[in-house]
């Protein structure tokens, strides 16, 4: 105890940090097969240290463990708010909704599951589908007769996704006492629920968490995304409180009494190992980065440099802000099915509204528009207020934990004060950085070039 | 295609246009009618509302009242993203670039509408995305070679002198592939030598690129100097219609516009 | 390239194995649940090993919300835990072993209590831990200390399923100091309908507080039960202050009884504002009530349920309320105290007895304790819940008055 | 990428002849407005004096957020900043008064220096003086919360000052949460003088304690007409400041351009810091009002409070003094009927809906100016 | 010697925007400083008026080091500043601009005279009074700009720009009442795009490229010289 705690815990935040540079490195390399023995490396790297013992415990133990899968849940999260706010510039306090929502969302999902109920999965599954395909179609007919205002829209979607929600819930009526049998009751579970089956429905109930989250965020963005940004701020806020209000809820107002409302979800079967965390971690970094690094990518940014230049540029301006905003929901639902794994335990009070500014803090202490920022926040602030803090506390004595929340803030204050453009501002490590284009050797100069005018007279036809 | 058979039909009918801001009249009124190859000015003073009616033949403002045709169709109610992708490209009095972005990267933005790849694409990477993501780019990099700014091609927009401000600016409303080009002031704040230049770059994109271009300008020489056709507006109406010589002599214009100045600009 | 090929399919391979393996081996989470119940395959794990504490020292834990929303119950709990431990050190320590604290914050919320308990489990090697506070800290944590075969004794936490897993399965090395929710509302139910001949009732719950509602509902059945009718039942939350929308349909409600399970703080400001209100109807509550900041002339009239009657007699209790003010500046205990302090004195009798530390020895130890505490004398029932009798307290005239003990 | 700021694209392009189908959105809106409107009306047929208790209880929240939300209108005008440490200013506020009442009995000392002061007189006094201490304390302590945390970042984006809003709130929750502060308990709060309580029945009568009302009435306290009278009197006040004084009109300039009110001479950092000062010396006040409403207090009360006053400024119209008042009222109002004849949890639901209708409908909020045309 | 500028570097983060200027304005006379955009004229005159900071060089103001002063104190010194662009408070009315202007200044007669002075070059303005600056027209909003300059009633004014955005008609306007304000005694740092309007009105003028000053003199003598001609002229 004492000052070695200390002094480990320092120094796994910069084992930790070197660590997800390192793994951003070397997915920059350029032969393919360079970059997946990086990744298998990385991914095997964390599992021997938290299998290998050494005198009598992992050099990560199971705090370190937890600490770790905490962090990788927080990454998404933070990583989806960046694209909302420091790439599309929308300043949104909702993320944590989504977090919840996709929380509350897998764990239905695999608590019914291993508890014979197979009407969980049926019905997320065929709503997600159902409602993805109604919100593409009606897309399609309401770009078609164009001029529709946007309160028409939002109801429209709204009817269709009650619609669409009701039919599932008949699908899931249907299918699922053929299903039912083999998942066995809880106490002898059956095939299904056990061993690889369990884990395919683990996969699946993270994908629908994340996706569920997403359609809920199309639908409130859709209205709330034309107001101006700090204005959307708090209407996100609100949403995040009545989110929050509907989990505590759950069993009343909502029909979902396996949630417990604010008594807390208890029995969620803790499926997160390295492996599922690593995976979605990685995948969320690399297709962000590719949405970020193409030409959807481009007008995201855009939007966030100047809206009006956006649109006269022929960038569809609510859309792009409506693709950020799913995106980034995407991420955090993703981030909330891992999480709700890893702790097996949900209560509303973890998706409290004050603590939805953390993945805010997060993103600006990274740097606004810097991935890799935003990354090495999560884990440098998840290590230090629950890893260094926590130690550094502990010894002080039994009155000093009441101090923690005092330094913390003293910290952010100092941290702002002295890098209000966050710690890394907008650098990008290895992987993330955007590839520059080497000015061609071109001898003549305001000559017309061939190619682009005839390209451009094509268009023009 | 080059050449366009249907030269009768007008680029741009504007019947009728008003525009209120609350109870203030903008605009009242405004018709104008631009053929195909047509270089168009736009002159008024201050406040005459000429902004604003580039404002809305571009979707930003949404008229009070009257018509806008382009190519024949009416413009009227669609976004300003479907009028840019319809064949309206513009630049803005100040300029508006994406500061944090690479000029390659504001040029690239305005090819967006024509990458022809999907977002799915680019999250898979897969070779659709690689081709096109890289035609893309090379089409950029060409066109920019066209107007001289191809070794800056990856400074950000906010740390270019006015001048290649100004032309990247122009750059990338080309981009975006119009028929139609609405240049806002362009001249404003360029140096005799650079509004020289100027002149010579639009009458090169012009040819270049087949292009119509309607002009708002302050200063006179440049109006005078390239317009085929100018008309004036005061407090939200024409005052004068002709060409740079009838409205140079135009008794109306004086009083209201050019003044003893006029003297002096020419 | 080559090299790498295989590498990476081999590797691949190897990534897919250990991610149908259970998370068991690395994270100490098993999730089997029906095995836990045998208590003597324990051996191999390192948190039974015997002989951890040679160095004469006792470590023990203390988790409580010390930061984040309710520092208050934190500093209580602490406290009274604190306390105790004092006392058992002056006496010599526990098996002549000095008791060394570690204090941790836990905040009332799963994901820190979750880290402070793997701390103490893992990185300190602690084997017994007070705590939390808050049952929806207490679950995630039970969880863990369970697995690691870590004796958790939650002074506060009120939700049957700290101790019982969600398949009715007792978790063997997690117990409680405190009532069970069922408990406390069925005495309640039964006093309002015996003694107060109460036929109607209006219930006012926290939704955000698990305690709160716990109480609430296990009001309501047993108020249903005894023949009693609910006409009316609103929910708030703690960070409600404006409580008239809902007084209001108290009043035009107007029932026997208003049940309000809360904590003291929200106590005085319902109560405050009926009174303003001109609503005579008694408020009942839970233990929540029991604090010196209770506003007794808000809440004149009200019954509460407790675990103690500090003008009891017994000397457990006058020591206990006369050591607490010596200790910290005379400050009256309120329930949270008195319950840490009796948790901590049952888990440190309960190693006494089991004679070693060893945790499944004390498991069995607490299992078959009866110990002289605060709030009563404490045995154990098969679901780790202690059996004791409560005590009906009326607020009266500024002063709380005993009026009756109801046996469980 | 740090402009975070109100939207800068005309509101125009909300509107416009996009008049396809909007018949459906329109006809969502009515339903929602006449279910809203039927429900109201039919339980104020029902029971009169429950709706009336309802509406008592839900100004009286309106003024509380009121007073808070006339100090983020006015320092979000002058700085575009969420100052999210405001709430627990407010905060800071019913503590001082606390101590000042039970440490020092402040409320009693013109009977100490005075004796032979009639009681009325000294209530007055001494209430007046805690309520000013009070108030002096919090701007005390807004000016230096400005100094420290807010204007080193003046020029940074607009972002890192928000966090640091949030840091200080933290801070000050926490810090005030230590037990050699303030303490982490909730504290009963001593009122510096006696509530009493009204009810209407045949006029206004005064209840004697102990004895029933008569029957179902609706009653109101003294807190709740000093709630009127004292908002009110703010109210009118700020007016004043704000459009007769040089420093409010340098205020207003400060707002909406600062280079060029540096030009006029105008010291743009004494002008923010007198914006801090006098939203805080508001809240404080508040903070006094609210705890002796409430009685009782602890480091966490201005979260919630804050927050809705934010959102009642924003409905109201941000930087608009009148607006913040009118948008504290609605969402009193809006809150207590929704959780007296809808479903309590619903309350937040219903709070933020009629946020993000209001700007729907309104893009700066009820009594917010226009946007004009853009050059 | 009114004001003094010796070797000012100012920079703009890296960009070296001043290098090394001096120039100064003496009592009574209409100085011009003429440029191309980015020559760095507007950062010079917002240097004078401490907006901006210089890394060397001095600002002498009657033999006062004025480098150190923040920009508020500078006004009362009697150096006011019309800035570019105009920058009107526009939800503000005409009288309150005014007294915006007049905000360093207590004596209340004082203010009210000013008033009236400036009533006599700006008639308009007296009758919208009570208008909301917002809603004035390009040119009355230049006109009330360069009013709010005089209420002051600075020994310097700086004006940058007046004739952006206006009509000839409105220039030409403008310049009369410049010269009307410099014939009442107040000396003017003209900075200006529109070379020979203000080499027109101007006693002395310097020429501004990228930073530095490379010409000078009298103004009818620059107006004559053949490279400012070329450059800056037209002709």
């Amino acid at each position: 105890m004492g000052l070695i705690d200390i002094f480990t815990s320092l120094v796994k935040i910069i084992a930790v940090l070197a660590y997800v540079y390192g793994l951003l490195w070397v997915l920059g390399k350029s032969s393919r097969w360079v970059k997946i023995a990086g990744i298998l490396v990385a991914f095997g790297i964390i599992q021997l240290v938290i299998t290998v013992n050494i005198g009598g415990s992992p050099i990560f133990n199971g705090f370190d463990l937890g600490l770790l899968f905490q962090a990788c849940s927080m990454t998404m999260v933070a990583l989806g708010l960046n694209l909302i706010y420091g790439f599309n510039g929308q300043f949104s306090l909702g993320q944590y909704g989504f977090y919840g929502i996709g929380a509350y969302t897998a764990a239905d999902i695999t608590y019914r599951w291993i508890n014979g109920d197979a009407r969980g999965l049926i019905v997320v599954l065929s709503g997600v589908i159902i409602v993805g395909l109604m919100i593409f179609g009606l897309r399609q007919i309401i770009h078609r007769y164009r001029g529709i205002p946007v309160l028409t829209q939002f109801t429209l979607y709204l009817v269709g996704t009650i619609l669409a929600g009701i039919v599932a819930v008949y699908i899931g009526r249907g299918i699922a006492p053929a299903i039912n049998p083999l998942l066995g009751t809880n106490l002898v579970p059956g095939a299904l629920a056990q061993g690889i089956p369990l884990q395919v429905v683990f996969f699946l109930a993270i994908i629908c968490a994340g996706v569920f989250a997403a359609e809920t965020s199309f639908l409130f963005g859709l209205p709330v995304l034309t107001l101006g940004s700090d204005y959307f701020g708090i209407a996100t806020l609100g949403f995040t409180i009545v989110v929050n209000t509907l989990m505590l809820n759950s069993d009343t107002i909502l029909p979902f009494p396996e949630m417990k409302g604010g008594r807390g979800m208890i029995g969620i079967p803790k499926l997160t190992t390295w492996f599922w965390a690593f995976v979605f971690l990685v995948l969320v970094i690399v297709v962000m980065r590719n949405i970020i690094r193409s030409s959807s990518g481009r007008t995201i940014m855009s939007v966030r440099e100047d809206e009006v230049a956006a649109r006269a540029m022929g960038v569809d301006v609510a859309d792009t802000k409506l693709i950020s905003f799913m995106v980034g929901s995407l991420f955090a639902g993703i981030g909330g099915a891992i999480y709700a794994h890893y702790i097996g335990f949900l209560s509303p009070n973890t998706f409290n509204f004050l603590l939805s500014f953390n993945p805010l803090i997060i993103v600006v202490f990274g740097g606004l528009g810097s991935m890799s920022g935003t990354i090495a926040a999560t884990f440098g602030w998840t290590f230090f207020l629950e890893g260094l803090l926590r130690n550094l506390l502990g010894t002080m004595g039994t009155d000093a934990p009441t101090w923690r929340y005092v330094l913390y803030p003293v910290t952010l204050l100092v941290v702002m004060l002295i890098r209000p453009q966050g710690l890394l501002g907008t650098t990008e490590w290895g992987f993330l950085k955007d590839i520059l284009i080497k000015p061609r050797v071109k001898p003549q100069v305001a000559a017309p070039g061939p190619i682009a005018p005839a390209e451009s007279q094509q268009g023009l036809d | 295609m080059e050449t366009t058979p249907i030269q009768t039909e007008p680029v741009l009918t504007i019947t009728g246009l008003t525009k209120f801001f609350g109870g203030l009249r903008a605009v009242h009124n405004f018709d104008l009618t631009i053929q195909p190859g047509q270089l168009l000015g736009l002159i008024g003073p201050n406040g005459a509302g000429k902004t604003t009616i580039f404002n809305m033949i571009t979707g930003l403002y949404v008229p009070s009242g009257g018509e806008i045709c382009f190519l024949g169709e009416t413009i009227l109610g669609q976004e300003p993203f479907e009028i840019t992708r319809a064949g309206i490209g513009r630049t803005f009095q100040n300029i508006r670039l994406f500061p944090n972005l690479s000029v390659l990267d504001n040029v690239r933005i305005a090819y967006h509408p024509r990458a022809g790849y999907s977002m799915f694409d680019a999250i898979f990477r897969n070779s659709k995305y690689e081709a096109k993501e890289r035609e893309l780019t090379e089409q950029a990099q060409d066109f920019l070679a066209i107007f001289n700014l191809e070794n800056i091609q990856n400074e950000l927009a906010k740390n270019l002198p006015y001048g290649e401000q100004r032309r990247v600016e122009i750059a990338r409303a080309l981009a975006c592939n119009p028929q139609l080009l609405l240049l806002d002031e362009p001249a404003a704040g360029m140096n005799p030598r650079e509004i020289v230049q100027l002149m010579e770059l639009i009458h090169f994109v012009r040819d270049r690129f087949k292009l119509t271009i309607l002009l708002i300008e302050h200063q006179m020489r440049v109006v005078m100097g390239i317009c085929e056709h100018i008309t004036v507006m005061d407090f939200g109406e024409v005052i004068a219609r002709g060409t740079p010589k009838e409205i140079q002599d135009n008794p109306k214009v004086i009083e209201a516009y050019l003044g003893k100045g006029a003297a002096h600009a020419a | 390239m080559r090299a790498y090929k295989v590498f990476s399919v081999l590797a691949l391979i190897a990534m897919l194995v250990a991610a149908c393996t259970p998370a068991a081996a690395p994270t100490a989470a098993p999730t089997t649940p029906p095995q836990q119940t045998a208590p003597t395959t324990a051996p191999a794990a390192p948190a039974t090993a015997p002989a951890a504490s040679s160095g004469g020292t006792l470590k023990v834990a203390i988790l409580a919300p010390l930061s984040g929303g309710q520092p208050t119950f934190g500093v209580s709990t602490r406290d009274g835990a604190l306390l105790a431990i004092k006392q058992w050190n002056a006496k010599g320590g526990v098996l002549g072993m000095q008791i060394v604290t570690d204090v941790e914050d836990s905040q009332c919320l799963p994901d820190p209590a979750v880290n402070a308990a793997n701390k103490v489990i893992n990185q300190d090697k602690i084997h017994y831990i007070i705590g939390e506070v808050c049952s929806a800290a207490s679950i995630p944590v039970s969880d863990i200390a369970n697995a690691a075969k870590v004796i958790q004794m939650s002074p506060t936490s009120t939700n049957p399923l700290v101790t019982v897993d969600q398949n009715g399965q007792t978790k063997q090395y997690i117990f409680r100091a405190c009532f069970i929710d069922p408990f406390q509302g069925k005495v309640g139910a039964k006093f309002a309908v015996d003694t107060l001949k109460a036929k109607t009732a209006f219930i006012m719950y926290n939704q955000s507080s698990d305690y709160v509602r716990g109480l609430a509902e296990a009001f309501e059945a047993s108020f249903t039960q005894l023949g009693g009718k609910i006409v009316g039942k609103e929910t708030y939350t703690n960070t409600d202050t404006d409580f008239s929308a809902i007084l209001s349909k108290v009043s035009t409600a107007s029932p026997d009884l208003v049940y309000l399970p809360d904590y003291y703080n929200i106590v005085n400001l319902v109560t405050k504002q009926a009174k303003q209100m001109g609503i005579a109807a008694p408020f009942m509550g839970g233990d929540g009530w029991d604090s010196a900041d209770l506003d007794v002339a808000a809440a004149d009239g009200g019954y509460y349920t407790n675990h103690y009657d500090p003008g009891d007699t017994r000397p457990e209790v006058q020591n206990f309320l006369k050591d607490y003010g010596a200790e910290y500046s005379g400050k009256v205990p309120d329930a949270l105290a008195a319950l840490a302090y009796d948790a901590t004195n049952l888990l440190l009798t309960g190693i006494q007895n089991a004679g070693a530390d060893d945790t499944t020895k004390v498991a069995t130890a607490l299992q078959n304790i009866k110990f002289d505490a605060v709030s009563g004398t404490i045995t154990y029932d098969a679901q780790h819940d202690p059996i004791k009798s409560a005590v009906v307290i009326h607020v009266t005239g500024g002063k709380k008055e005993w009026v009756a003990t109801i046996a469980p | 990428m740090q402009k975070a700021s109100v939207s800068t694209t005309a509101p125009t392009l909300a509107h416009g002849p996009k008049t396809r189908l909007a018949w459906v959105g329109q006809g969502f809106l009515l339903i929602l407005a006449v279910l809203a409107l039927y429900i109201v009306v039919r339980n104020l047929i029902q029971d009169p004096v429950q709706f009336g208790q309802i509406i008592i209880g839900g100004l009286q929240l309106g003024f509380v957020y009121a007073l808070i939300a006339l100090g983020y209108t006015m320092v979000y005008g002058i700085v575009k900043l969420i100052n999210f440490a405001h709430g627990d200013v407010f905060m800071v506020g019913a503590f001082v008064s606390f101590f000042s009442v039970t440490k020092f009995n402040l409320e009693s000392w013109p009977a100490v220096v005075f004796p032979g002061l009639p009681a009325a007189v000294v209530v007055v006094i001494g209430t007046l003086t805690v309520i000013l201490l009070s108030m002096i304390v919090c701007t005390v302590l807004a000016i230096t919360i400005e100094r420290v945390a807010y204007k080193p970042l003046r020029d940074a984006p607009r972002i890192a000052a928000l966090i640091t809003a949030i840091g200080v709130s933290f801070f000050l929750e926490y810090f005030g949460a230590l037990k050699f502060v303030f303490t982490p308990e909730f504290i009963p709060y001593p009122s510096p003088f006696t509530v009493v309580t009204f009810y209407i029945n045949n006029g206004i009568q005064m209840m004697v304690p102990g004895k029933p009302l008569p029957g179902h009435v609706v009653t109101f306290t003294s807190i709740f007409v000093i709630f009127i009278v004292a908002t009110l009197l703010v109210q009118f006040l700020l007016q004043y400041l704000v459009h007769r004084t040089k420093i409010g009109i340098a205020m207003r300039a400060t707002s909406f351009d600062k280079p060029a009110a540096r030009l006029m001479g105008i010291n743009v950092d004494q002008v923010i810091s007198f914006t801090f000062a006098v939203g805080a010396a508001f809240a404080g006040l508040g903070g006094v009002l609210y705890a002796i409403a409430y009685s009782s207090i602890w480091t966490q009360l201005g979260i919630l409070p804050g927050l809705k006053a934010f959102v009642a400024a924003v409905v109201g119209g941000i930087g608009s003094i009148p607006g913040a008042f009118v948008g504290a009222l609605i969402m009193g109002l809006a809150e207590n009927l929704t959780m007296g004849y809808i479903s309590t949890p619903m309350r937040d639901a219903v709070a933020f809906t009629i946020l993000i209708l209001v700007l729907l409908i309104r893009p700066t909020g009820l009594f917010g100016e226009p946007e004009k045309e853009k050059a | 010697m009114l004001l003094e500028v010796q070797d000012l570097d100012v920079y703009y983060g890296a960009i070296h925007a001043l290098q090394g200027i001096s120039f100064n304005v003496e009592e009574g006379e209409i100085v011009s400083l003429i440029g191309a955009n980015g020559a760095g004229k507007s950062t010079t005159l917002r240097t004078i008026s401490g907006l901006l900071r210089p890394r060397h060089g001095s600002i002498k103001f009657r033999d006062q080091e004025i480098t150190v002063i923040p920009a508020e104190k500078i006004v009362s010194l009697g150096i006011s500043q019309v800035p570019e662009g105009r920058k009107i408070f526009a939800p503000l009315t005409v009288k309150e601009n005014l007294d915006m202007g007049a905000y360093t200044r207590k004596d209340p007669v004082e203010i009210q005279q000013s008033m009236e002075r400036v009533f006599t070059s700006f008639p308009r303005l007296k009758e919208r009074l009570n208008q909301l600056g917002g809603t004035l027209s390009g040119g009355e909003q230049q006109m009330l700009a360069t009013a709010r300059g005089l209420m002051s009633h600075p020994s310097l004014l700086l004006l940058d720009e007046p004739s952006m955005g206006l009509s000839p008609i409105l220039v030409e306007e403008i310049f009369r009442i410049i010269q009307e304000i410099n014939a009442q005694g107040t000396s003017i740092l003209l900075v200006e795009q529109n070379a020979l309007m203000a080499l027109s009105i101007a006693h002395r003028a310097y020429v501004l490229e990228t930073g530095r000053i490379v010409l000078s003199g009298k103004a009818s003598d620059l107006s004559q010289n053949s490279q400012v001609k070329s450059a800056y002229l037209g002709i």
